[in-house]
């Protein structure tokens, strides 16, 4: 085994052992931290094709080293953006935030690498797990409670993830991960996994919920990682499978209202990041090596601009402590830089020739076009519109333009701003010169973006929605940014599932009636229901007499002879 | 010295025995201390021995005084009980090598020596009941080490004085759970005629019909769940856990509710028949929605403990759940996955233990306010118990993984896939507890009155130990799993094979 | 059938060990006293060791001991020996918690300040509320 | 007037001044409106002059991207307009201990 084969996640991990033992020195941790990404950007890059590095595990064979074109493209953009999230953090000084970063990527890259579904699972769980500290590291308990929420589902995809792979396992005897139909329960059940993380409809909303909650750095880093393994994932598994289409299609249809509404622009680039997993899912569903290749570039392209627009946003939260849309404009005056890559990032996102959104997301619409689906390719195009209306028009917009806020915040740290210059670099430099990403993509590319048909057609597309803007916008029939929330799907475990919850413990009467009474004050909180039958001074905790414990030895004694005699 | 080899059986029992009235004349801390670390390590060694010798799947039976069972007592090792018998004297090496300190501390100087006296007492207890094949001897060992345990959570009292009413609350618990066991034993006798184990294997054969036979199981079911801290019948655990020193904490949440799990298995698989349809009945329709209850339900109340040693009681009856849902399979994979979980659990516990034990050296409490961001300035402790905890929620890496790896595994395989997801969820609400504490740990400010105070390697090394074991074990499952294994399917055939 | 004379008086001493056994229990549940806890207890072992005596009759048997001059003769019926010397032990070992129990109720007696087990529970309860208490402060 | 135009001048990074400047002048929105228009002209004129060749019929419509990005777009509006009417919810709708909240408690 040679030496630059060894599994990159080793490097991130053993990076965060020596800070957590060693380091107490703030500048070599960010030092470190912007190393070790670039270490195993190189290592990547120079790895060969093939299986490199078995382990063996309970009589099982793992893989963690099974490079092929695929997992390396995926490999060296997790790479490049870790490099580019660590600069952003430069700053930083919270040691649990540095560790859970190197934590995270290297499991994300460790999955991408991972050749069976046992290393699959470890390094899935590994992301969920280190992950929620980002979200914690911001110490309010709201960001307590929703990286609670957070954790419980990234986990409970991890958990279904290895039902499938027991399941699997016990029926063909294999732990591969390789592509797989989706036919038997084990795959379904594995498919479900990838579908929590990639944010399916109706699973989605861990990522609205969790990404405006986490530090202003931390999402930067969150947003680059977790659902592009998803899509690597199922990329490498279910391409091909027809019901990735209509999936993918909703998805990149719901979220464009949702975050034409939203007030909290990180959740509306939350809500953009779900719209654009929808084209990458479109993609995979139509499964032909084009739109392989158009899924593997967009997540390429998608990890660069969406980290960048995250990255100006946060700049901007980071200067004026919120994100809210109608707290916020005019700050082009103050933060001009940090307003040109704002707007660098959206017109990449909405695909505007030149920009490396156009090179990539075209390989999708062509994939279905070529393939016969008007329909998708209709609700593709119709999506793309939407993409400008909240990415490419509103971030920007009502962040550095629209009304004058009063705000005059300082421009971003210099960290800040050249980890959005080098992105903004590289957005544009793909644009500009697409086979750069084209060469490295997992098949031959046989595709040129820069036709007159299609430059044509998307500038159409984009000018005349951009003019649908102007004409709403002087007719006031823009929704106003106004201070509210969006209720979505996540309203069934936050509000609905605790009142039907209260309303059974009522019914059965086992709360006496001061507690009661106070229960109904807290009535949101399923917790308080919970400390009733469980906490310290319920019936289950309490400090029993040893008389009474007798009384239940005799009574389980009782069970137990009827049990044996009957 | 070929000779002492072939008495290694009852020298494991011996040497602790003899050594304890030794140490009581002996009258000094620290020589008692050395005598009963001496006992430990010879009882590791002539374990590690044992177990390597029976490592193949075969045993080795013992007869004392040379009369050849059934008549004599015999005692006979295999894999399955020289697992245990590692593990209990393993972790009564590395508690006591940690004990001196602590004790000091938590015990009052005079009272040393008889600590140390019970201790060793304790420990035999304990391996004789792995090691005999004897049923009635069993009772008799059971009450050696429950005896000494009551004396020694008591010893709790100079630091509160609550510890005094759990140890009677345990000694009442207790001996009603001896006194059911030995009332089973007796059943058994009346309708076999023979205390042997593998004697009564062969003679209950055709007595499934028989009530003598059925209510003794009944007996030595209830007897044994009130020892092991079975669900609902755990009620004496929580008190002494938390009351006891917590040297005493880490020693007995790591061994003592195993030997008595070890016993239900043993009586379960090579006493009666478990193929027996009451049995069958016993474990599907008692122990296991007991088992399943307590996994959740006393996960929920160790969420909600401000005491840590509280919580990790509590968490440990949920333990013990999975540990008897893992018998009630009454699979060969169920039951790997209990000596496995029997194993890995214990030296988690017994890691979370001693480092809380650390933690709160010297303010005495375990509240979670007692260890606010001892993070910083106790790192190595603290990363101990983040160890520690991790291996109890069973993230992959820890030993802790393993276990409910093969416990999910082997609820598959049985055909109850609904139950591999109920353990998994159980164990997303070890997350919730754990976390408590960590948050505590690591993200909380620390009380300003708190010096930094220094733990010296004496406490470090053995420390460490257990928690390098918690990842290690996590790793290399050849041991664990491999003996397990062999040892499962021994019990589960029937195997006894005598060389 | 359950009428039977022969049910009961053949069982005779297995309705007695029962009897005995609830005794005991009855008393550790209901009496609140430490030291009565411990006599119930006590009953409770001493109806097992009843039981276990009497199982180890022979009828008719007479008791196991060798002749002085060791020639036994095959005709003579003794009764098991063997329970009754385990019963030895379980003695042994009931002294000795009868006598911890008892050593430990001293100690209750000198922390407390009493032995009912009621206002023991209150003193504890009391005790956890200050600790909580102390928690939220 | 001048005195207001001082105090932003004084607050504003020169950098933004050269990159943005020309936003503050009075017929900035009027320029943007135009050049929008005169470009959206331009294009839709060269979909007569250009055949397109696209993988479906519709798409060769002279004008079909420009009327159903501006249509669509409307739509998104509309439909979001409408969305919110139903799901609108105050922001401390999830109880204090959301994230939603406790920005707003960040803020005072």
């Amino acid at each position: 085994m040679d030496f630059i084969q060894v599994p990159s996640s080793y490097i991130f991990y053993l990076a965060a052992a020596i800070t957590f033992v060693f380091l107490r020195d703030r500048t070599l941790r960010s030092v470190l931290l912007i190393c070790v990404p670039i270490i195993a950007l190189i290592q990547v890059w120079n790895l060969e094709i093939g299986n490199h590095h078995q382990v063996d595990f309970f009589n099982l064979q793992l893989e963690l080293m099974r490079v092929d074109k695929l997992s390396k493209v995926f490999g060296l953009i997790f790479c490049l953006a870790a490099f580019l999230g660590n600069l952003y953090a430069w700053h930083v000084k919270d040691v649990v935030q540095q560790i859970a970063t190197l934590v995270y990527t290297g499991s994300a890259i460790g999955a991408v690498f991972a050749g069976d579904l046992v290393s699959l699972f470890f390094y899935w769980e590994g992301t969920a797990i280190a992950s929620v500290f980002l979200i914690w590291a911001r110490r309010t308990e709201a960001s307590y409670h929703t990286g609670m929420r957070y954790l419980l589902i990234q986990i409970s995809s991890g958990v279904i993830l290895l039902a499938g792979l027991a399941v699997q396992f016990h029926t063909t005897g294999s732990i591969a991960f390789e592509k797989m139909e989706l036919s038997s329960l084990s795959s379904f059940l594995i498919f479900i996994s990838f579908g929590i993380k990639c944010a399916f409809p109706l699973l989605h909303n861990w990522l609205q919920d969790s990404y405006p909650a986490a530090t202003v750095t931390g999402t930067v880093i969150l947003s680059s990682f977790t659902t592009k393994l998803a899509i690597y994932a199922l990329a490498r598994s279910f391409a091909g499978t027809e019901i990735l289409i209509y999936i993918g299609a909703i998805m990149t249809l719901f979220p464009i209202f949702f975050a034409e509404i939203e007030n909290d622009l990180r959740r509306v680039l939350a809500y953009s990041l779900n719209n654009q997993l929808g084209f990458m899912v479109v993609g995979i569903g139509v499964g032909t090596e084009l739109a392989l290749n158009g899924t593997a570039s967009h997540a390429f392209a998608h990890i660069l601009y969406k980290s960048l627009l995250f990255m100006s946003v946060g700049a901007v939260l980071f200067r004026t402590g919120t994100s809210k849309a109608s707290e916020l404009g005019g700050l082009y005056k103050t933060m001009p830089l940090s307003a040109l890559c704002c707007l660098i990032g959206a017109a990449s996102i909405s695909a505007f020739p030149l920009f490396s959104g156009f090179v990539t997301k075209s390989l999708i619409m062509d994939a279905t076009a070529t393939e016969h689906y008007p329909v998708i390719w209709c609700v593709l195009v119709f999506a793309s519109a939407g993409v400008l209306s909240h990415s490419g028009i509103k971030i920007p917009y009502f962040t550095f333009f629209a009304h004058d806020s009063g705000l005059r915040p300082k421009e971003a740290p210099i960290n800040m701003l050249i980890a959005m210059f080098i992105t903004s670099f590289l957005c544009v430099f793909l644009g500009v010169f697409p086979d750069t990403l084209y060469n490295i993509l997992p098949y031959e590319v046989n595709y040129k973006p820069y036709t007159i048909s299609h430059v044509i057609s998307q500038l159409q597309l984009l000018c005349f929605a951009l003019l649908a803007f102007t004409v709403i916008m002087k007719l006031g029939f823009h929704p106003p940014e106004i201070r509210a929330i969006n209720l979505d799907s996540d309203w069934v475990y936050r509000k609905y599932l605790p009142s039907i919850m209260l309303r059974i413990i009522n019914r059965l009467g086992s709360v006496n009636e001061s507690t009661r009474s106070g229960l109904e004050n807290k009535i949101s909180s399923g917790e308080q229901i919970l400390l009733n039958i469980f906490g310290p001074t319920a019936n289950f905790a309490r400090v029993f007499t040893n008389g009474v414990m007798i009384l239940w030895i005799a009574v389980i004694f009782t069970g137990a002879l009827a049990i044996v005699l009957f | 010295m070929e000779q002492v080899y072939l008495h290694f059986p009852i020298l494991q029992v011996l040497i602790p025995l003899l050594l304890a009235p030794i140490c009581v004349l002996v009258g000094r801390s620290t020589f008692s201390w050395l005598i009963t670390f001496f006992g430990s390590v010879s009882s590791l060694v002539i374990a590690i021995s044992l177990l390597h010798s029976v490592s193949d799947g075969s045993s080795i039976s013992y007869h004392i005084g040379g009369w050849p069972p059934p008549i004599g007592i015999e005692y006979v090792v295999d894999s399955a009980n020289a697992f245990l018998l590692v593990l209990v004297s393993g972790i009564s090496t590395v508690v006591l090598l940690y004990a001196r300190d602590q004790i000091k501390l938590e015990i009052d100087e005079e009272n040393h020596t008889l600590f140390y006296t019970c201790y060793l007492l304790c420990l035999t207890g304990l391996l004789g009941v792995l090691i005999t094949g004897d049923v009635f001897n069993v009772f008799v060992f059971l009450e050696i080490s429950s005896l000494s345990t009551y004396v020694l959570v008591a010893q709790g009292a100079k630091r509160d004085k609550r510890a005094l009413k759990a140890a009677f609350n345990y000694l009442i618990m207790g001996t009603v759970g001896a006194t059911f066991f030995v009332i089973g034993v007796g059943f058994i006798y009346m309708a076999t005629g023979t205390l042997n184990m593998f004697d009564i294997y062969e003679r209950i054969n055709d007595l499934e019909s028989s009530r003598t036979v059925r209510a003794s199981y009944a007996f030595i079911v209830i007897g044994m769940g009130l020892k092991l801290a079975m669900f609902p019948m755990h009620l004496w655990m929580p008190g002494a856990y938390t009351y006891a020193p917590t040297v005493v904490t880490t020693f007995l949440s790591a061994t003592a509710t195993k030997v008595s799990l070890y016993v239900l298995i043993r009586f379960t698989f090579s006493v009666f028949h478990f193929d027996f349809n009451f049995i069958e009945q016993v474990f599907k329709f008692l122990v296991m929605p007991l088992a399943i209850i307590a996994m959740f339900a006393m996960s929920f109340v160790a969420i909600f403990q401000k005491d840590i040693k509280r919580m990790l009681a509590y968490s440990s009856i949920a333990q013990i759940g999975y540990m008897l849902l893992g018998v009630s399979l009454l699979s060969s994979e169920g039951l790997t996955a209990t000596f496995v979980n029997l194993f890995n659990h214990g030296i988690t516990k017994a890691t979370l233990f001693m480092s809380l034990g650390v933690l709160t050296l010297y303010s005495g409490k375990s509240f979670l306010s007692d260890v606010q961001g001892l993070g910083k300035k106790m790192p190595w402790i603290s990363a101990s118990f983040l160890i520690g905890g991790l291996s109890l929620v069973g993230i992959p890496g820890t030993a802790g993984f393993i276990s409910k790896w093969l416990l999910v595994q082997a609820t598959i395989e049985a055909g109850v896939p609904i139950l591999a997801l109920l353990i998994i969820l159980s164990s997303l609400l070890a997350i919730v507890y754990i976390w408590k504490v960590i948050e505590h740990l690591y993200f909380m400010e620390p009380h300003s009155e708190l010096a930094s105070q220094k733990v010296s390697f004496r406490i470090l090394i053995p420390l460490w130990i257990l928690s390098i074991s918690c990842l290690y074990w996590g790793f290399d499952t050849s041991l664990t799993v491999g003996t397990s294994d062999i040892a499962a399917n021994n019990l589960f055939n029937n195997v006894i094979k005598l060389n | 059938m359950i009428f039977e004379h022969n049910f009961i008086m053949g069982h005779l001493n297995y309705w007695l060990f029962i009897m005995l056994m609830m005794t005991g229990l009855f008393i550790v549940i209901s009496r609140g006293n430490l030291i009565k806890k411990i006599v119930g207890l006590n009953i409770f072992q001493t109806s097992v060791f009843m039981f276990y005596i009497s199982i180890g009759k022979v009828a008719g048997g007479t008791a196991p001991i060798f002749p002085m001059d060791m020639n036994i003769n095959p005709s003579i019926l003794y009764s098991n020996p063997l329970p009754h010397v385990l019963i030895l032990t379980a003695i042994v070992v009931g002294i000795a918690t009868t006598a911890l129990g008892l050593a430990l109720i001293v100690r209750i007696r000198e922390a407390y300040g009493t032995i009912e087990d009621e206002e023991i529970s209150l003193i504890e309860a009391d005790e956890q509320k200050l600790e909580t208490q102390s928690q939220l402060a | 007037m001048n005195d207001n135009n001082k105090k932003l001048k004084e607050t504003t990074n020169p950098v933004g001044s050269i990159l943005f400047g020309w936003l503050d002048h009075r017929h900035s929105t009027r320029i943007i409106i135009g050049t929008l228009s005169v470009s959206c002209f331009v294009l839709l004129l060269v979909d007569f002059v250009y055949h397109r060749h696209g993988h479906f019929m519709i798409e060769e419509v002279p004008g079909f991207f420009a009327l159903y990005g501006f249509l669509m777009f409307s739509l998104i509006i509309l439909g979001a307009t409408t969305l919110r009417y139903f799901v609108k919810r105050r922001e401390d709708y999830y109880g204090t201990k959301a994230v939603d909240s406790d920005m707003t408690e960040n803020k005072k």
